[in-house]
């Protein structure tokens, strides 16, 4: 349960591995780590898979394909519809260069929960006769059809939250919540950047959402503006 | 058909005001990124219309003219507010809330509606590898589903067809269309003409069309 | 999503059917709905399935053994190791006038989840190579085998929390959380008793733990004062 | 050997103390109903040990001895205090972190513990029905599983066994059985005695075990 209060995001996430399976917590703008973001692309780690609700939507996980970051990403917005715009990560895209995988945002959360909550998978009628079905098993229980998606787990885990403390509980702020809790249960280390840390009692118990038990390292530091303009 | 220009029928923002009539009073609301988005613009705040968006709000009101706040955006992104009583929760709630049947109503905008009411919304072959969001749990899950689309592509063919040829979002989960031409309803009987747009005619909207309409006697225009 | 500010318990309970299924919030002493159960014991039901974490152990859902209003009882506690005190329906169960699906604690909850999440089931290792996977599809996941576990709907969900606003939004207090906020998913009509009915706006946004979409109805009413003694 | 009276080892409360020094420090442990619960009293605070109750509390120090409050229990119904950085959260998030493997490590009561770890401790044939609470959800989820018991039953009968004749909480899961009479370690060879009780010697703990110990050359009296 002991958490540690990291100096930079650089020692945050300095020892991820290379070709480690990163979760990246947050919705576009709202709850995400941009600081743990922007350290790994200056720690500079390859290979790596990251997992997240959307890349290239304003977020900073597109500047990881500055330097050809990552191999793979499993996510639920990659490649818009319109051309106008194009992100780093559709390029590599387009040119065999990075891996993606496209899975429905109810069931990646519930993949990601899964993973952290010990259960075999996850039955759901969300992307039967399409294209998400390709490859995978059915189940049929009382006569009825079901997709069976596996769990999904981190190496890592990058979110964000708005308070801190001591003991690594999490307070998140409006819609800061989004992925982030869920991605703290499913991670080997999970890496928590936050605007203020602050003594264990502080954020009573009411108004923690990930309690510290799921947090490994903490970083104190200011939110880098992120916006999507469309 | 596609050599002639199609129509000129109702604007986006007219689409959306169209598509907000189709909200019951009191219903709880999700919006698809793009047009339907402009749909919280239109409906009359009497009606009590509780607009959830999937990233983790319930009651937000509309598009939020104030200073930006990262944390407080819909699932677009855009800046919105909230009204009283908004709650906000994890992705996990947010599509239990989805895919549990909570959600009265959700409009989405389309690529394809084929005659069974199949929804193809979220890859374009062209470009490859797709952006679906939530749109797959909002199909399966929200039990009354609008889509909100133009009738036509911009090279004037049909988004409104036999079968979908661009890949589904789900199979036979669309209820109604809502277009710059027309309202239509996807019926057991296939797929029925409801309104058309101002000025536009039954025959007009069937011959943009990709698939038979079934055009009841007398077809009412839409009044706005 | 409007709610129904009922005046009294028996107002709000009146209407539930004769056989039907109720989930029955709260856990021992804590978040129990003791209101609504008394209520629903003057209403006199009967056939009923109650789904609760646990009957008998101070908790007054045994009252409703009286007059023999539960037909069966899906919990986790119900027959108490030791005989020195009996519940109205252990005596019951052992005379076979009611039935008992003993169910673990966890496995109970997600079969909960998955009913008002729309899940087709839930697949886990609790109960495996036990009496609770006896007659129980396994399914056997990259070689490793999973429980699966149906989901769990209620006619009728009766629910406590501390406050309720006007739109049925509810707020817990400290471990009165447990089965409430997954049972208000899983029903299809949701009763909540609270000690204060305020105006919306009043429970903030992240104190909202129940959204009032999920509520039918709200009574206010002092809770009832309840203890285990073991 | 049931026809002798068992030798007198520890009181309930020395077994719970002896359990408790199980316990590395910083961690997470769930306590269940019963004996297990005094454990609770006996860590040091410097170790900071932090206990999770599955009715939804991370972080209560141990029984209340403050004013009863109905919504401030543990998963026994007994009242409990807080410590700062405690967090409240739904059952669903409890057993999140219980099967999901975040509980460090979880002392149950027993019934019978057999020679391969098989726990059985929540159903009594005699009795029927039963209660089975959080257990075998624990039993498969939590990282460390231990054991406080008697020795043998009120009737002198061996708990610990070659197979359980109870209905079992799970299979080869037990990692320690701390009783009155031993510590016993579950290893891949067998059941191996690590200590005994004072006063108590590795014979008499081997004749009152209902199934082969492995007893090594020397095997050191526990220091409570």
């Amino acid at each position: 349960m002991t958490v540690e209060i990291c100096d930079t995001p650089e020692a945050a996430v300095g020892d991820i591995a290379n070709g480690a399976t990163i979760l990246v917590g947050g919705f576009v703008s709202a709850g995400t780590p941009s600081n743990l973001i922007l350290a790994l692309k200056r720690t500079g780690q390859t290979g790596l898979t990251a997992v997240a609700n959307n890349i290239g939507l304003g977020d900073l996980l597109d500047e990881l394909c500055e330097n050809r970051q990552l191999a793979r990403v499993i996510a639920t917005f990659a490649i818009r519809a319109s051309g106008t715009r194009s992100s780093r990560f559709e390029a590599q895209y387009r040119a065999g260069e990075a891996e993606l995988e496209l899975v429905p945002q109810g069931t990646l959360i519930e993949r990601l929960r899964a993973g952290g909550a010990g259960l075999g998978g996850v039955l759901t009628r969300t992307g039967l006769g399409t294209m998400m079905a390709d490859g995978k098993e059915t189940i049929e229980i009382d006569g009825e059809r079901w997709l069976l998606e596996r769990p999904l787990r981190g190496d890592a885990a990058l979110i964000r939250a708005w308070r801190g403390d001591r003991q690594g509980n999490l307070q998140y702020r409006l819609a800061g919540l989004n992925f982030n809790p869920v991605m703290a249960t499913a991670a080997d280390v999970v890496i928590a950047e936050v605007e203020e840390i602050v003594e264990a009692g502080e954020i009573l118990p009411e108004q923690i959402a990930t309690p510290g038990i799921y947090v490994d390292r903490l970083v104190q530091c200011e939110p880098v503006p992120v916006r999507w303009d469309g | 058909m596609a050599s002639d220009r199609p129509p000129t029928g109702l604007s986006r923002e007219l689409i959306a005001l169209r598509a907000a009539r189709e909200l019951e009073p009191g219903s709880i609301v999700n919006l698809g990124i793009g047009l339907p988005t402009l749909v919280a613009g239109f409906v009359e705040p009497a009606d009590h219309i509780l607009f959830q968006a999937e990233n983790g709000i319930l009651g937000y009101s509309g598009i939020s003219e104030s200073d930006f706040d990262s944390d407080l955006i819909n699932a677009g992104g855009q800046p919105v507010d909230l009204v009283p009583g908004a709650s906000f929760f994890d992705t996990a709630d947010s599509f239990t809330m989805i895919r549990g049947g909570h959600i009265d109503a959700a409009i989405l905008g389309g690529l394809q509606v084929s005659a069974r009411g199949d929804l193809a919304n979220w890859y374009v072959p062209a470009r490859g590898g797709g952006s679906v969001g939530g749109a797959m749990d909002l199909a399966v899950g929200a039990r009354r589903l609008i889509i909100a689309m133009a009738h036509v592509t911009r090279e004037g063919e049909p988004r409104i067809v036999d079968v979908c040829e661009y890949p589904l979002t789900a199979e036979c989960c669309v209820d109604v269309i809502v277009t710059d031409l027309a309202v239509i309803d996807v019926t057991v009987g296939g797929l029925t003409l409801r309104e058309t747009a101002p000025g536009i005619s039954a025959e007009e909207v069937a011959a943009w069309t990709g698939t038979p309409l079934l055009i009841p006697s007398s077809v009412p225009e839409m009044s706005l």
